[in-house]
């Protein structure tokens, strides 16, 4: 079992690095899309080995599904007459952006290892005194208990999310929707 | 092989977050701009879905969040597209670098 | 007699009427009638000259006590400037002197002017310079002498550039004036530094402030509350007022160009009036100059230096009015040098003697001139003397007296020689002895060039008109008797308390001797009907020294460079400093907010990419700094 | 009594000012009730000169003639009150008079806009006459203020040359100078309140008083100083000076010579004089110094200028640094000098613009140079302007003597400090570079012989001849007989010197 679930980590969490590497230095915008996607589900996967099925789900839908057909959609849109493919900056900007990147990147890991060192382990253990129900909720997954706690703590958040969500509905149709004149 | 701890997906996420965070800096293609804001915010997901999962499966806290963060994504992607088809129309090129030639609105 | 002393200011004010009448009339009536400016002008002269002779009465009469009448000008604080007029011996005589010369030859211009079309306007000019001279000359109080001062040096300058058409005309009448203009800061200041230094004593005892009444008392209280050192420069500061009006050695270099002139003007102002105000003046400052010895051996030195160099310079000029100006020059250069020595009557007669003659002599020259249609240059001249008697007869007069042979320029010349000797200066002497030859010697040339040996230039001589010559003849009147019969009876008239006596009996005949031996050399030199000597042989040897004559002494060529060059430069400079520098660092500092601007808004370039760089540096900067606080702690 | 009330006189031009870009239609309307308007204050102004005897006391010690003061703001003691003595009086009627002949002379450099330009001329007289009336430090500085803003439109608008910039930078200087003033204000404002507890701003019992402290007397003597002397203009903040002379329009740079440059030395007296004569005592050599560098350095200047307009502009800072020397004489006899070389220069250099502008008009150029030979042409204007140019340098028998004699004997006989003589001595070469500049400008502008191309220019106009023979006629009057202008403001400035 252990096995299983370290390979099965492996596998996505390699998926998700090299796709989405593969996604920002593609030349051609078409396969960093498709790479993009392949990220996208390779993600909502991880989330389905954090035993977090309702987010994986929904994860796999929005981003896998939605976001994938937006994206194809805007390539169609704007893809026809670009002559020269975009690819990369100006060579400093992309010199100073890794260097920058990559030591932003290093304070990160730096912040999280004291994680690593065995004696801070305790701090992030699992709680042994809710054991039992733990264990149900992997096995009748985790959809129920967050359709409880959205509904009775986050109902607020959530009605504001409807609103902001209808608001990017109303405004895209306004802004890429467009007079006939200027097409 | 080992158990996979909160710690591997902490440097799993970071190492996403940058990658998006290199592909904003570096990427002339809107599209690609916008692909790489995508990756930052699964790499918060991540994060959030992973602290959750270690710690608090009562609450699930992070899940909530994790929801809130992709539905904001989803509507800031549609936006930044809308923005993006109307930067193509109105100026016939998708570069992000490009010299866009504002008219002058007043003299 | 009381009642026409109450009122002799109208003698001042009516010219200045006559000045305003015509300017004014101008566009009017005055314009029908072409006469009507002159009768009016040479009216109020005659005025003029009846009151004079009453104040000339009464000055002779009542000698000590001179009539005084003040009002008050202007007061401020505890300065009271009054203005007011004060007969006395000195300005009586020269009251007199005034108007008598400038009636002649108001009536000798209206002749000489006929055709000029502005005809008016000479004659408005020649009242308002009446007007400034009797002021001058009736003045009771230094600060109204200063006022009246330079309304003589405006007058000058608007009758030197008369005809404005001509530039140098206007360069001459700017000239003069500028030159005007330094004595006069030189006076002022001189004033200025005399009333501090006497400050309480006019402010508690004298009536009139800077009254010449109370100059005496004054000078003894600046003299003590100042060392001589300090009196001597504020006495020399008030000397430098008549040395730039009369020409003296540095400032002098106005009078040749004033000749631009029309020439009754250069007789009235250049000769006879205007030029003698310098020495008036210094006779009225006599109590302070006595008092400073130094001054009165500068005065004695600057008189002889001008007369010397004057005269040099008037042997080589070939223009009959530039000869008569540097005469002119060195004699008033013989007044200054006997007011120097001290000889005060001596060189106030010599002063009166001289105006008569200069005027005929300029008046003779202004006949020629007129009747050769403007020729001025002596060497197209010659033989004049058949065509134009009066005018060579008066002119031979005027020569006489002014070498001092035998009639009025004799004995005013003889008591300066006298008392030059009495003073002691033996150097003074000789070069008073050598000048007084020279001036022989050129003015003798000037009347051989002129009115004898044959006709030499080719425009036909028209006749000297009758309203020109009767000046002549009045005038030759007083040049040749005056100095015979006032010589006995001047010098206790306007005198200064001590009297100079020549002990040295021969003087007369040796002035006469040398006069006379330089006329016979004149008569070789340019009486070309005995051409005895070729002038141009004798030249050889005296090449330098003739070029150096001609040339002025440099000064001309000095003032020119130095100063205008100079000046004009410093100035030029200044102007760029003020715009390149004043101004510029003020645009600096207004223009410095804009290019700041500029300057930021390099960073705005409209590339996401970039500001993200940037947050993200910024970011990597922020973790830093908590890392190395973190560390500190951990 | 009631019939001279400070407020109608302060109050006309503000009327005028608003009621002519209102109500009246047509150019030659606007202009001719303009005219009959600045006609009217000038007579009414005339009133308060043979009200006021000069006999009355000054502006502080003794009762003001007269003084209408409403309370306008209670709680900060400030009161829209307007007195008047002497010096303010002369400075009135300097102010109505110029505005008048500028109306007159403003007929044709002005050819369009005429209501906003007849209305920012009255709203620039209103703000001048309320500087010279204002008996509250805080109405001074209100009007200080409110002046720039006519005077920039009248610059920018019809200026010639770059009238944008010279207009701006007269506005930036001026501001810049009034911060200074600001300060000052608020500091002896806020130092009388501690003191003695009675909040006010008004001039008479401020400058009474006199126990500030002396560093605060110290530093708000150099802030008004700083204020006054960019107005003045002293020589170092002059540069904005010769820019908006040669900018603005003949009118304009009458009324900007005439009366603005006033403003700066009536301040002088009125505030940095009568509040702090030590602390001006202590500084008198040093503002000795400001005065002859300005006066030598403009002169020199100016000789060198091409531009017409720049010299008269150059050799009215000259004259302004005489009114310099005879404050720093510290006496009666300086002070009254001061003030009549203010109202000479301001006779003087307004009709020296007049000619300036007449010249202008007819040859199209100021560069000296290119003029010569305008004698033949126009023989009566000739000589008017050899009036005009020798009476800027100080010719006796006109009002320029006056003036300056004054100042110079007051300098002279003064014991403010130890050499003043000296320096009085070196100051007094103004009469010579001022005779330099003066005679060479007659000379090359009108004397010579006549360029071809100014054969057919018109002879001067009944109008332009009303405004010069008016200015003369001033000119020489006061020359003739100065106790009618020395005698006005003379008896204020001895009450201050004796008490």
């Amino acid at each position: 079992m252990e096995f299983l679930n370290s390979a099965v980590f492996l596998i996505f969490a390699a998926m998700i690095i090299f796709s989405s590497v593969f996604a920002v230095f593609a030349h051609k915008i078409e396969y960093s899309v498709l790479s993009a996607v392949v990220c996208f589900l390779s993600v909502g996967a991880l989330f389905l080995t954090l035993s977090a099925d309702f987010i994986g789900a929904s994860q796999i839908m929005i981003y896998g599904v939605g976001v994938s057909i937006l994206l194809a959609f805007a390539i169609m849109f704007t893809g026809k007459d670009s002559p020269k493919s975009l690819y990369l900056t100006n060579p400093l900007r992309v010199f100073l952006g890794f260097v920058l990147v990559l030591t932003f990147l290093s304070v990160l890991i730096f912040f999280i290892s004291p994680v690593l060192d065995p004696k801070s382990d305790g701090a992030f253990s699992s709680y042994g005194s809710f054991a039992a129900q733990i264990e149900s909720i992997r096995q009748i997954g985790t959809a129920k208990f967050i359709g409880r706690r959205i509904f009775c703590d986050y109902v607020l958040p959530f009605e504001l999310l409807s609103l902001l969500l209808l608001a990017g509905i109303v405004g895209v149709g306004y802004l890429a929707g467009g007079s006939k004149k200027d097409v | 092989m080992f158990d996979v701890t909160l710690i591997h997906y902490l440097f799993l996420s970071a190492v996403l977050f940058c990658v998006g965070l290199l592909g904003v800096i570096v990427s002339r293609h809107l599209l690609r701009v916008l692909i790489s804001v995508e990756f930052m915010l699964n790499a918060v997901n991540i994060n959030f879905v992973a602290f959750s999962n270690y710690n608090d499966l009562i609450r699930l806290d992070g899940h909530i969040m994790a929801i809130f963060v992709m539905a904001i994504g989803v509507c800031e992607l549609a936006i930044g597209l809308a923005i993006l088809i109307l930067v193509f129309r109105k100026t016939h090129s998708v570069d992000a670098d490009g010299e866009y030639i504002e008219e002058e609105k007043w003299s | 007699m009381e009642l026409i002393l109450q009122n002799i200011w109208v003698v001042a004010i009516l010219p200045l009427f006559s000045f305003l009448f015509i300017i004014i009339g101008q566009k009017g009536f005055v314009h029908l009638e072409k006469k009507i400016s002159m009768y009016l002008t040479v009216g109020v002269t005659f005025l003029g000259w009846i009151f004079s002779v009453f104040a000339l009465i009464y000055a002779i009469q009542n000698q000590g006590n001179p009539f005084q009448e003040n009002f008050v000008w202007m007061y401020s604080g505890s300065l009271t400037f009054s203005m007011g007029y004060l007969i006395d011996e000195l300005s009586s005589v020269m009251l007199f002197m005034v108007t008598s010369i400038s009636l002649l030859i108001q009536i000798y211009s209206h002749s000489y002017m006929k055709e000029d079309p502005s005809y008016h306007r000479f004659f408005a000019y020649l009242s308002f310079f009446n007007f400034a001279m009797i002021g001058l000359v009736l003045s009771s109080n230094l600060f109204q002498t200063y006022i009246f001062w330079e309304l003589v040096g405006l007058a000058s300058y608007l009758l030197i550039g008369f005809w404005y058409k001509k530039n140098s005309a206007s360069k001459a009448a700017q000239k003069a004036f500028l030159v005007n203009r330094i004595g006069d800061f030189g006076l002022l200041l001189g004033i200025m530094g005399f009333l501090f230094l006497s400050y309480n004593f006019w402010f508690y005892e004298a009536d009139v402030l800077l009254g010449f009444s109370s100059l005496k008392q004054a000078t003894e209280v600046a003299l003590v509350s100042t060392s001589s050192k300090g009196f001597f420069v504020v006495a020399f500061l008030m000397f430098l007022g008549p040395v730039a009006k009369s020409a003296q050695f540095p400032l002098h270099v106005w009078l040749p160009d004033a000749m631009e002139a029309p020439t009754p003007v250069s007789a009235l102002i250049h000769a006879a009036t205007m030029v003698a105000a310098g020495v008036f003046l210094t006779a009225r400052l006599y109590p302070i100059f006595i008092l400073s010895p130094v001054l009165m051996q500068l005065i004695a030195y600057v008189g002889a230096i001008t007369a010397l160099l004057a005269a040099c310079m008037a042997l080589v000029q070939y223009d009959i009015k530039k000869a008569l100006a540097y005469s002119t020059c060195s004699q008033l250069g013989y007044m200054f040098l006997a007011l120097g020595v001290g000889a005060y009557s001596a060189g106030m007669f010599h002063l009166l003697i001289h105006a008569y003659v200069k005027a005929l002599l300029f008046l003779c020259a202004g006949a020629v001139i007129h009747s050769l249609s403007s020729q001025q240059d002596m060497r197209y001249m010659g033989g004049l003397r058949k065509q134009m008697p009066v005018v060579a007869y008066t002119y031979l007069i005027g020569c006489l007296s002014l070498s001092g042979i035998f009639l009025s320029g004799f004995s005013s010349k003889e008591q300066i020689l006298s008392g030059i000797l009495a003073s002691g200066n033996m150097f003074l002497f000789y070069i008073a002895l050598f000048t007084a030859g020279l001036s022989a010697f050129y003015i003798f040339r000037t009347y051989f060039m002129v009115f004898e040996g044959k006709y030499k230039g080719e425009s036909q001589v028209e006749p000297v008109s009758k309203v020109m010559s009767v000046p002549l003849i009045v005038l030759a009147v007083p040049s040749a008797v005056l100095g015979v019969l006032l010589s006995w009876c001047f010098d206790d008239f306007v005198s200064f308390g001590f009297h100079t006596e020549n002990h040295f009996v021969f003087l007369p005949l040796i002035s006469i001797v040398i006069a006379l031996f330089s006329v016979w050399l004149a008569s070789i030199f340019y009486w070309d009907k005995k051409k005895l000597i070729d002038t141009e042989l004798v030249k050889l040897p005296l090449k330098s020294l003739h070029r150096l004559f001609v040339e002025k002494f440099f000064i001309d060529w000095f003032y020119d460079k130095i100063l205008n060059k100079i000046y004009a430069k410093a100035a030029y400079v200044l102007s760029k400093f003020d715009r390149f520098v004043v101004d510029a660092s003020i645009d600096i500092t207004f223009q410095s907010p804009v290019a700041a601007g500029k300057l930021l808004n390099i960073v705005q370039h409209k590339k996401i990419g970039a500001y993200i760089l940037v947050s993200v540096f910024l970011l990597v900067l922020l973790c830093g700094f908590i890392m190395s606080i973190l560390n500190l702690i951990v | 009594m009631n019939l001279l009330s400070l407020m109608t006189l302060l109050l006309i031009p503000l009327v005028a000012a608003i009621v002519i870009p209102l109500f009246i239609e047509g150019e030659v309307a606007i202009r001719r009730l303009s005219k009959i308007v600045a006609g009217f204050h000038l007579i009414y102004a005339l009133f308060f000169v043979l009200y006021l005897n000069p006999s009355d006391g000054a502006y502080q010690v003794v009762q003001e003639m007269l003084n209408d003061g409403q309370v306008w703001i209670n709680s900060l003691g400030i009161s829209f009150s307007l007195a008047i003595d002497g010096v303010s009086l002369v400075m009135v009627v300097l102010t109505s008079l110029i505005t008048f002949l500028a109306i007159i002379a403003s007929k044709e450099c002005i050819k369009d806009k005429h209501k906003f330009y007849y209305s920012m001329i009255f709203l620039l007289q209103f703000a001048v006459l309320g500087v010279f009336l204002a008996r509250d430090l805080f109405l001074f500085f209100l009007f200080w203020e409110l002046e720039l803003i006519p005077m920039y439109f009248l610059i920018s608008i019809w200026g010639s040359g770059r009238p944008k910039y010279s207009a701006m930078k007269f506005v930036l200087y001026t501001f810049f100078g009034s911060l200074f003033m600001l300060a000052s204000i608020l500091a002896i404002y806020y130092c009388h309140f501690m003191k003695t507890g009675s909040l006010t701003m008004d001039m008479a019992s401020l400058g009474m008083y006199n126990g500030y402290p002396a560093l605060v007397q110290f530093f708000a003597f150099i802030g008004f100083f700083i204020a006054f002397a960019v107005k003045f203009p002293i020589v170092p903040l002059h540069s904005w000076l010769p820019d908006a002379h040669v900018d603005a329009p003949t009118p304009v740079s009458m009324l900007l010579a005439g009366i603005l440059l006033k403003m700066g030395a009536y301040g002088l007296i009125r505030i940095n004089l009568y509040f702090f004569p030590s602390i001006f005592n202590f500084f008198a050599p040093i503002i000795f110094i400001f005065g002859l560098v300005s006066i030598i350095y403009a002169a020199m200047i100016a000789f060198a200028q091409t531009d017409l307009k720049k010299l008269v502009a150059y050799s009215s800072i000259s004259h302004m640094g005489i009114v310099l020397v005879g404050l720093c004489a510290m006496n009666a006899i300086g002070v009254s000098g001061a003030v009549a070389q203010m109202v000479a220069h301001g006779l003087i250099s307004a009709g020296l613009f007049m000619m300036v502008g007449i010249i202008y008009s007819r040859t199209k150029t100021r560069d000296i140079e290119k003029l010569g030979g305008l004698a033949q042409k126009l023989p009566v204007f000739y000589y008017l302007s050899i009036i005009l140019c020798l009476a800027s340098v100080g010719l006796p028998g006109l009002v320029g003597f006056v003036g300056e004699a004054l100042c110079f004997f007051g300098a002279a006989v003064s014991d403010a400090f130890l050499t003043i003589q000296l320096f009085t001595g070196i100051a007094f070469i103004v009469a010579i570079l001022g005779a330099v500049y003066m005679t060479s400008v007659l000379k090359r502008v009108f004397c010579g012989v006549m360029l071809d191309d100014y054969n057919e220019i018109e002879p001067v106009k009944p109008y332009e001849f009303f405004v010069l023979l008016s200015l003369i006629f001033l000119i020489i009057f006061f020359g003739f007989f100065p106790h009618y202008l020395v005698g006005i403001f003379s008896v204020p400035i001895e009450s201050f010197f004796s008490v």
